[in-house]
């Protein structure tokens, strides 16, 4: 599939990573379009619901990113958050969905450069992998 | 050294000196009342009863290779307020596992129960043990036991015990306050009894039953049970994994689910007051069912059933104790137990957590610490 | 009625003065925020990591309680409240008047570019010629004459550096908003005069202010001048001192007469400097400098010319005035520079370090060396670089370059994967912090980091493609020579530009290094009433430090404004009426910002719309020309007038920016805030994205699909509120205690103050002087006599907390009184201040002889004449006795400076006596430096240790005998004092067995049961655990209890007391309103749905959520819940919901998100 | 560098602290033991002790031992360490303070330096400038050994080789000028 452009789901912490995702922006760092930003007030509050959601609605890959440790707003949302991806990374490769459909980094505020490279790898490893089998399956 | 001794076994009937030790039990002072399964009177079927009066102990049954429910919730409502007295209740080691989990999450609480544990020999399904028993519950159960512990097969027929119990690797329940043992155990003499808590201990002192020590054959015998249970259990995870290797796979395997939710109610340790996918989070618009259609032209109605089954996984997983009353109540016969145990298989070990162990360990969910799972972020916090 | 409301003025918006607005907003005033930058967050901004935990946080600064009324995102990234103004370039020009009423000028400085306009796109950086070194990072990298001061600030304005700009317009022609504007056209209507009597100066200023725009004339004379300026008008004078005739000063006076108004600026060559300054009293704008060079005057002349013509100056009354101005860094590059800065390309400062490995610096995060970008391998550290050195009249210690340069090293460790060598250089190691000495011995021994006693005198190049050699002699006099790949200097503070000028303007002194320096007992009063000190303004501190005195300051300010009558806001701003829109379906007007003609050039605009009609819920969809400009914004208020949507949506750029403007639409088209929205749909089709128009239009279609998906779910559910019980509670009555109690009573609020023993005072009692010769005895008698006088305090004396319950706003407390029945006090916070209490010890002999003693022991018997210098013939004092070793691995901050205050009263009561202190590091952090340095020079000996090698104590014919050795000889010393003083440090908890017991009779500081009472946590070392050590540094975790003084660590009188205002100034927060509103985003709980099973109030951080057994439900507090969502994710039936984000919506939103992606 | 311990309060640690040091001991007494003298230093591996713990016998009033040892003397007067020392203290000019009390009290360790300087001086006094044959002539007599000459027979030659010292006679263009400067210094030091 030459023209797949997979879509990656990233749910980014308002504290941290969402503001380096603007910076990013803002800074005119050039990376692939292929993200969809849910701004959430902390990665802790990310429902293993969502991320499961979205692969089964056909999101190539979801992208989890917060504050680094110890940077939490709310001091340990990230922590509670590291345990469920780790949760899901076990449970969603049984299945199928690639181990690298689920990713979590931690990007903070000033990291602009970072977010933008974070994207920019993820788009040629997610392309390598093909599109999520749901897109074309009768699932939900 | 847990305190050891036995309870002797007369007429070869080990029912019957089990029901004696039952009423020893709640003729101790601080023992209120005994929950314990019996044959119910109207129906040949095994249900917890919940018992004051020694002379109702005659129907019990906790031998018998059925158990229509995980006794564990019934346990939970018993004990998740003050109770005003102590209660002994006679489960299988799932059970107990099963209710240790709920202790943790807040259902149940330890104080007011003494937990009395027997080997599980194993059960069929609700279906297959009413083709099982025939017309004696009592002669039935004791065939089915003399029978395994003399190493004979468990089938009959075209059907053997339910899956889960075939695959299930923890007969003994090594975590009740009061244990009967049978493995290894020639029962026509004798049944082991064995304290393994300091409350267990206080309670068999008073009972004053004779002193044993462990057969040397116990523990050998145990663990050719678990090994069997195991290569079974290995056999069953490989299918599943293969049955469900991918999206498309785990549709089919799910195809018949009609999200009535049976699966997730028999579950001893499903212990929402309501499950999530029946509230009013699920409560779709219309319109975005046509919106969904519209999307790849087809989807399969009811929708979120594999959504369901994936999260019930997420939030379940870790504390599945694989009684297998899961698939028991599917009323579509998918292999719900099947598949959760071989994915909790995974999700455990990936928290080193072992459900139903003790009440000291915690929920891998509630608890985070740093310098953990680096691997996630590339080695780095 | 008006209600009153008072004002202040914060000069500096570095971390202290943001601690200090927002506190001072936070009670309830209204705060002018100002800096000379064009940016927000000061030094702070070009630092990532924070030591002692190598993480940022600064958010956590933000306010919890009201919190919507302040912005909710990263705090690097901009600050927003609704009581503070913030002026950036802006500084202060005069100020007048008396405390409680100041009328204050500030001037802004011009910018060019219109920040109401600027969008941030870049174009203009983009095709600016000129570049500059950028002063973010540190001049590692370079950045356009027009730039962003701090690329991740907003507002994202672009600002001009008139000295690097050539004035070529390209800027201005490319900005799509025109939004920069030169004033060309201006400038030929200013008409310049340039008055000098030689005709090359005369003519080539002519042709070099021509060739700018100006419009110049030329005299040669005085006479001629005055001739010309009586017949035309001028805006401008560049007028020469020395010429014959009427001379230059003659000339500006009669000018002055004639036309007051006209600003002359003198020109002088050095001889005529003091001229020049008289001039300047005449009235003179500016001097300059012969000889000019066209780069330096015409920058000038343009500055001026601005500074005249657009300076917008204004004049506004505060009531109190905080400085907190920041300081500036040593330069390394002045002086002998015997380390080789700017010479040597590998040779750094410690902040240029910090940008060269942080991710936004000009290595992204790796640690490559300046002249070759080389992989970092051997690194060097040198303290003391401008510290500690009178040579560079810098007798101080700049305070946090120890534990900078440790952070750095741990930095530079974890950036090379553990590789890097690193190696600090010192001189003392000074860790008196709270966990700065386990951080160092973590540094040490877990990570490596190699620390070398040793001032290094030079850098040189080692002559291998730019490594560096430093030679220097270790301890023992061995001579070494090592090679290292990079040398960071830790350059010292020094005052900050411009403070002298804002010392003169308040009229304060300064000390004799140039800081400004607070009042005996404080770190935040100056000599001038309502004249306040924050942070390093007076003096380098870490950022705890600089936070507490920040809230220090916004007390004393706070007390003052009170007491002149400008009250605290007696109702909170009154909200304005919204529709209730709770029984509509959802309709959601969507607002596109075309920018100009730029989205339309992307996208297939008409399409766009078109599907977004489509959209459920949707209607209308309208196009805005620019929404960020005012036309715009009406527009955009009138459509929507018209319609009924009861959600909005503006899919436009920079949403940060949009928090005080929806706020304000809010208020005008009668629909709550949190019903409105801004979406960015810019930035994916900035020129240089170079998506197709299809991709364009899908992408924003997507993005404007989940703004819509997550606006229809929002609940417009009235903010809950708690009432406040506006009492405090005060448990210990040290100092501490009573400086707090003292200042929430000032404030009209009811303190009840416990204090266990039978008096007040705590350990002050103990202290007969402090190093800087006030008397502690003098502060006592003030503050305990203010306190039991004050109508406000009900002191309980031998009396204990047994039990407290509750939460912020209103807690239950009982307390048990040695006499008479115990007491239930109500109150909505709390203060504990228990204290801690001087070590006792077994180590070096005591309690074999009497001649040896305790430092407090020592200052009693000085005090009561027990002991006499006179009699006194040889003393020997012992640092760090049991301290900084496990298990008490921490320094008791105090020790080294009453050694040095004991050490020094002898040498001035007997200069006979000989002085001997046996050392590990002395801890004489800041200005205390210069008493060191008085005591070296008043012959007292110091001798150090190592912790391996302590000195060892016995009893002979009871006379101690230390024999020790001196590691600079190696060898033993042994003395027979006739006294020797143990300095044991300060403990808490409990302590019992090793406990000594004070005069007051009973042991402070056993902070255990207190905490367990309170909810609240001890430390290891049995100090109150602070909710977070840099940003909230008097907090606990639970809201509405603080701590200050000794029971939360070691400290001096005086830092206790600004650690006690900081927490009544907490304290003041909530006390200061009756009902205190909780953010629109709080948890709930769906009791329907709810098992109780606690794994909500397990995730809780703030412990906001507890289970009601009476109810049977879990309940939340709304107003200690910070809408982080822990409790919702691990709800397994979202039974708790976080409101903003119910399940529904975030499934809408990811559905939308995923609309057209296959 | 000896071994001994260092009894700082015993009888004859009192006595050998002498008025002389008092004011050695002012001029260091700030000195914080950092160590940049001592490895600014271009001698110091010469010396038996480095600067820093010379300050240390000193402040320490040790005079003996600072006497006993040749570290003051190899001072150069390079200056390095009064210029780099960040306290400020005048360490040079301490060493030219030891080296005075040295020669006045004749210490005899000291004793060939003084001549040395002593026959440095007396040439400068007569010439105005050093005339390095008289000079060393003057410090081979002084001294009165009759081997010295043959110890710095190699140094001279490689100096002379170099052009450093010349063999023959410069112009007397300031002989005698000089005297009455050094006789009023005589006077004044005299008066001290």
């Amino acid at each position: 599939m030459e023209d797949y452009q997979p879509t990656i789901i990233a749910f980014v912490c308002n504290w941290c990573t969402y503001t380096a995702a603007d910076l990013a922006g803002t800074s005119r760092l050039s990376y692939p379009p292929n993200v969809r930003l849910i701004r959430v007030m902390c990665t802790g509050m990310v429902d293993p619901k969502y991320v499961i959601k979205a692969l089964l609605e056909g999101a190539d890959a979801v992208l989890i990113s917060g504050c680094h440790i110890g940077d939490c707003h709310y001091m340990n949302g990230n922590l509670k958050a590291r345990r469920r991806v780790k949760l899901l990374k076990e449970l969603l490769p049984r299945f199928g969905f690639d181990e690298q459909r689920v990713k979590l980094t931690w990007i903070g505020a000033s990291d602009g450069i970072q977010f933008a490279e974070t994207i920019t790898e993820m788009v040629p490893e997610l392309k390598a992998l093909g599109p999520n089998e749901v897109r074309n399956q009768m699932v939900l | 050294m847990a305190k050891i001794a036995k309870i002797e076994v007369k007429e070869q009937n080990p029912l019957n000196s089990l029901q004696g030790f039952f009423k020893t039990l709640l003729e101790q002072e601080e023992i209120s009342a005994i929950l314990v399964p019996q044959h119910l009177p109207m129906k040949d079927v095994v249900m917890p009863t919940l018992v004051t009066d020694p002379e109702k102990l005659n129907g019990t049954d906790p031998l018998a290779p059925v158990f229509p429910m995980n006794a564990a919730k019934v346990v939970s409502r018993l004990t998740g307020k003050p109770l005003g007295g102590s209660v002994a209740v006679v489960l299988r080691p799932c059970e107990i596992r099963a209710f240790i989990e709920l202790v943790k999450l807040k259902q149940g609480r330890m104080e007011e129960v003494v937990l009395v544990g027997i080997d599980c020999l194993g059960a069929y399904t609700n279906v297959d043990y009413r083709r099982f028993v025939g017309d004696d519950g009592a002669e039935a159960t004791l065939r089915f036991c003399q029978n395994v512990l003399a190493g004979k097969s468990t089938a009959v027929e075209d059907f053997d015990l339910s899956p889960a119990c075939k695959a299930c690797e923890y007969p003994v329940p090594e975590n009740a306050d009061v244990l009967i043992g049978l493995v290894g155990v020639d029962i026509n003499q004798q049944m082991l009894v064995k304290a393994n808590t300091p409350q267990g201990e206080a309670l068999l002192e008073k009972l004053k039953l004779p002193e044993a020590k462990e057969p040397d054959g116990r523990k050998k015998a145990i663990d050719s049970l678990v090994a069997q249970r195991v290569e079974y259990r290995d056999k069953m995870f490989a299918e599943t994994t293969e049955a469900t290797s991918n999206i498309e796979k785990l549709t089919s395997y799910l195809a018949n689910c009609v999200n009535c939710f049976n699966c997730r109610v028999a579950c001893p340790v499903c212990y929402c007051k309501e499950c999530v996918f029946v509230t009013d989070v699920f409560d779709h618009e219309p319109t975005q069912y046509l919106r969904w259609a519209k999307r790849k032209g087809i989807i399969k109605m009811p929708t979120d059933t594999v959504f369901f089954h994936i999260t019930r996984l997420a939030h379940m997983s870790t504390a599945c104790i694989g009684c297998g009353q899961c698939s028991n109540a599917c009323p579509n016969n998918i292999p719900v137990m099947q598949l959760f145990r071989t994915v909790s298989s995974h999700t455990q070990k990936a928290f080193e957590y072992e459900p139903g162990r003790s009440v000291e360990d915690d929920p891998p969910l509630s608890i985070f610490r740093e310098g953990e799972f680096l691997e996630l972020t590339g080695g780095k916090e | 009625m008006k209600k009153k409301i008072g004002s202040a003025l914060v000069v500096g918006a570095g971390i202290s003065g943001i601690r200090s607005a927002l506190d001072l907003a936070e009670v309830g005033y209204h705060v002018t925020l100002i800096d000379k930058a064009p940016n927000l967050g000061g030094t702070l901004m070009q630092l990532d990591y924070q030591f002692p935990s190598d993480h940022c946080g600064m958010c956590r600064m933000l306010p919890l309680v009201e919190r919507d009324r302040s912005s909710q995102y990263c705090l690097r990234k901009g600050l927003f409240h609704e009581n503070i103004d913030i002026l950036l370039s802006t500084e202060l020009s005069a100020m007048e008047g008396e405390p409680g009423k100041f009328l204050v000028t500030l001037r802004q400085k011009p910018t060019m570019v219109d920040p109401e306009r600027c969008i941030g796109c870049g174009e203009c950086s983009r095709v600016c010629p000129a570049e500059a070194p950028d002063e973010f990072n540190a001049g590692l990298t370079r950045r356009k004459a027009i730039y962003l001061p701090v690329p991740h600030n907003i507002p994202n304005t672009y600002v001009v550096d008139m000295a690097s700009c050539t004035l070529c317009g390209e800027c201005e022609k490319v900005c799509p908003t025109n939004a920069i504007d030169f004033g060309v056209e201006v400038r030929r209507a200013f008409r310049i005069l340039v008055v000098d009597d030689e005709l090359v100066v005369r003519d080539s200023l002519k042709e070099w202010l021509e060739d700018e725009g100006f419009r110049v004339d030329t005299a040669e004379s005085g006479t001629e001048t005055l001739d010309k300026l009586r017949e035309e008008a001028f805006n401008l004078v560049l007028l020469d001192i020395k010429m014959p005739g009427i001379d230059g000063v003659e000339v500006l006076k009669r000018t002055k007469e004639m036309r007051p108004d006209l600003p002359v600026v003198m020109m002088t060559a050095y001889a005529t400097v003091e001229t020049a300054v008289e001039a300047m009293k005449i009235g003179a704008l500016e001097y300059l400098m012969k000889p000019f060079d066209p780069d330096t005057l015409v920058p000038l002349v343009v500055e001026l010319h601005q500074k005249i013509e657009r300076a917008g100056e204004r004049q506004i009354e505060v009531g109190a005035v905080v400085l907190a101005a920041g300081f500036a860094s040593f330069d390394p590059a002045t002086g002998t520079n015997t380390y080789g800065y700017g010479v040597l390309p590998n040779v750094v400062t410690s902040v240029e370090f910090e940008r060269g490995v942080s991710g936004s610096g000009p290595n992204q995060g790796r640690l490559l060396r300046p002249s070759d970008g080389k992989e970092v391998r051997r690194v060097a550290w040198l303290q003391c670089v401008g510290s500690r050195d009178p040579q560079h009249n810098a007798d101080f210690c700049s305070s946090a370059c120890c534990m900078f340069a440790i952070k750095e090293a741990l930095l530079a460790k974890e950036r090379s994967g553990g590789e890097a060598e690193t190696t600090i250089f010192y001189m003392d190691m000074r860790t008196f912090g709270k966990n700065f000495q386990r951080y160092r011995d973590q540094a040490e021994k877990e990570q490596g980091v190699r620390f070398q006693r040793c001032r290094v005198h030079s850098v040189v190049d080692a002559g291998t493609d730019g490594d560096l050699a430093i030679r220097y002699a270790d301890v023992a006099g061995e001579l070494h020579e090592e090679v290292f790949d990079l040398v960071v200097l830790a350059a010292g503070q020094r005052p900050s530009k411009g403070t002298e000028t804002l010392a003169e303007i308040a009229g304060l002194d300064l000390n004799p290094w140039g800081f400004c320096h607070p009042e005996s007992f404080s770190l935040s009063r100056t000599a001038q009433e309502g004249i306040l000190v924050g942070g390093s303004f007076s003096g380098l501190k870490d950022i705890s430090e600089s936070v507490i005195q920040a809230s220090s300051a916004a007390l004393t300010a706070s007390s003052l404004i009170h007491a002149k009558g400008g009250s605290l806001a007696e109702v909170p701003p009154g909200q304005p009426e919204f529709r209730d829109v709770s029984r509509e379906p959802p309709q959601v007007f969507v607002a596109l910002c075309t920018c100009g003609d730029a989205l339309t050039e992307v996208v297939n605009i008409e399409a766009l719309e078109a599907s977004l009609t489509d959209l459920n819920s949707v209607g209308p969809v309208q196009r805005i020309e620019r929404v960020c400009t005012q036309e715009g914004w009406n527009e955009l208020q009138e459509k929507l007038q018209d319609t009924k949507a009861n959600r909005v949506l503006i899919g436009a750029c920079m949403p940060y920016v949009y928090t005080k403007k929806l706020q304000e639409l809010g208020g005008a088209v009668g629909l709550h805030p949190a019903l409105m929205d801004v979406v960015d749909i810019r930035t994916a089709v900035f020129p240089g994205h170079d998506a197709d128009k299809e991709q364009a239009g899908r992408d924003i279609r997507a993005t404007i699909a989940m703004g819509v998906g997550k606006l229809k779910g929002k609940d417009p559910l009235p903010v809950p509120t708690t009432p406040v019980i506006q009492k405090a509670l005060v448990v210990g009555g040290g100092i501490a205690g009573m400086t707090a109690a003292l200042a929430i009573a000032d404030h009209g609020f009811e303190v009840g103050l416990v204090e266990q023993a039978d008096e007040l005072g705590g350990n002050v009692r103990l202290l007969h002087r402090t190093l800087e010769g006030d008397s502690p005895q003098e502060l006592l008698e003030k503050t305990i006599s203010g306190v039991e006088k004050h109508p406000q305090i009900h002191v309980y004396k031998k009396a204990r907390v047994i039990h407290s319950e509750g939460r912020v706003g209103r807690f239950i407390t009982t307390i048990e009184k040695a006499e008479g029945a115990g007491e239930t006090l109500e109150h909505g916070v709390a203060v504990l201040a228990t204290g801690a209490h001087e070590a006792k010890t077994e180590s070096y002999s005591y309690g074999q002889s009497e001649a040896i003693v305790t430092q407090h022991e020592f200052e009693q018997k000085l005090a009561d004449g027990t002991l006499a210098p006179a009699g006194l013939g040889v003393v020997a004092m012992i640092q760090c006795v049991d301290s900084r070793e496990e298990p008490r691995n921490y320094c008791s901050r105090i020790c080294c400076a009453s050694a040095l205050k004991n050490a020094l009263y002898l040498k001035e009561q007997n200069p006979e006596i000989q002085v001997y202190i046996f050392y590990r590091d002395i801890m004489a952090y800041g200005f205390m430096e210069a008493y060191y340095t008085r005591a070296r020079q008043a012959g007292v000996l110091f001798i150090q240790y190592e912790v391996s090698e302590k000195p060892q104590v016995t009893v002979e014919n009871g006379r101690p005998r230390i024999s020790a050795i001196d590691p600079i000889l190696g060898r033993e010393i042994v003395l027979r004092p006739d006294l020797l003083v143990l300095s044991t440090g300060i403990v808490a908890g409990d302590q019992k067995k090793l406990a000594l017991v004070p005069s007051t009779g009973v042991i402070p500081g056993d902070h255990k049961k207190l905490a367990e009472i309170f909810g609240v946590e001890v430390d290891e070392d049995g100090f109150f655990q602070e909710a977070e050590s840099k940003w909230r540094p008097v907090d606990f975790l639970k809201e509405g209890i603080f701590t200050c003084g000794m029971a939360h660590s070691p400290r001096s009188i005086k830092e206790s007391i600004a650690m006690a205002e900081a927490a009544a100034q907490r304290a003041l927060r909530i006390l200061s309103s009756e009902q205190v509103a909780a953010g629109g985003i709080v948890a709930e709980v769906r009791h329907s749905l709810c098992s109780l099973c606690e794994q909500c109030i397990a995730a809780c951080p703030y412990g906001a959520r507890w289970h009601d057994e009476e109810q049977e439900k879990i309940l939340v507090d709304t107003l200690m819940c910070q809408g982080c969502g822990s409790c919702a994710a691990v709800c397994p039936n979202s039974a708790s919901v976080l409101l903003g984000y119910r399940d529904q919506q975030m499934f809408e939103v990811i559905d939308d998100a995923l609309e057209g992606a296959f | 560098m000896s071994a001994q311990q260092l009894d700082l309060t015993s009888q004859a640690y009192e006595s050998a602290a002498s008025d002389a040091m008092a004011s050695i001991q002012e001029k260091i007494q700030a000195c914080m033991q950092c160590g940049t003298c001592s490895g600014s230093c271009p001698n110091a591996s010469a010396m038996d002790y480095t600067p820093r713990q010379l300050w240390r016998l000193a402040q320490l009033g040790q005079k003996d031992e600072i006497f006993n040892s040749k570290t003051f003397y190899l001072c150069s007067a390079c200056y390095f360490c009064t210029l780099r020392c960040p306290r400020g203290l005048p360490l040079t000019e301490t060493i030219g303070a030891l080296k005075r009390i040295a020669a006045a009290e004749g210490i005899e360790m000291y004793k060939s330096s003084i001549q040395f300087y002593k026959s440095f001086m007396d040439t400068v006094r007569r010439y105005g400038r050093v005339r390095e044959m008289e000079f060393m002539n003057r410090y081979f007599l002084a001294m009165k050994n009759p081997f010295l000459p043959f110890k710095f027979a190699s140094l001279g030659l490689k100096l002379m080789g170099k052009g450093k010292v010349s063999l023959e006679m410069p112009k007397f263009f300031g002989k005698g000028r000089l005297d009455a400067m050094f006789r009023k210094v005589e006077e004044l030091e005299a008066k001290r």
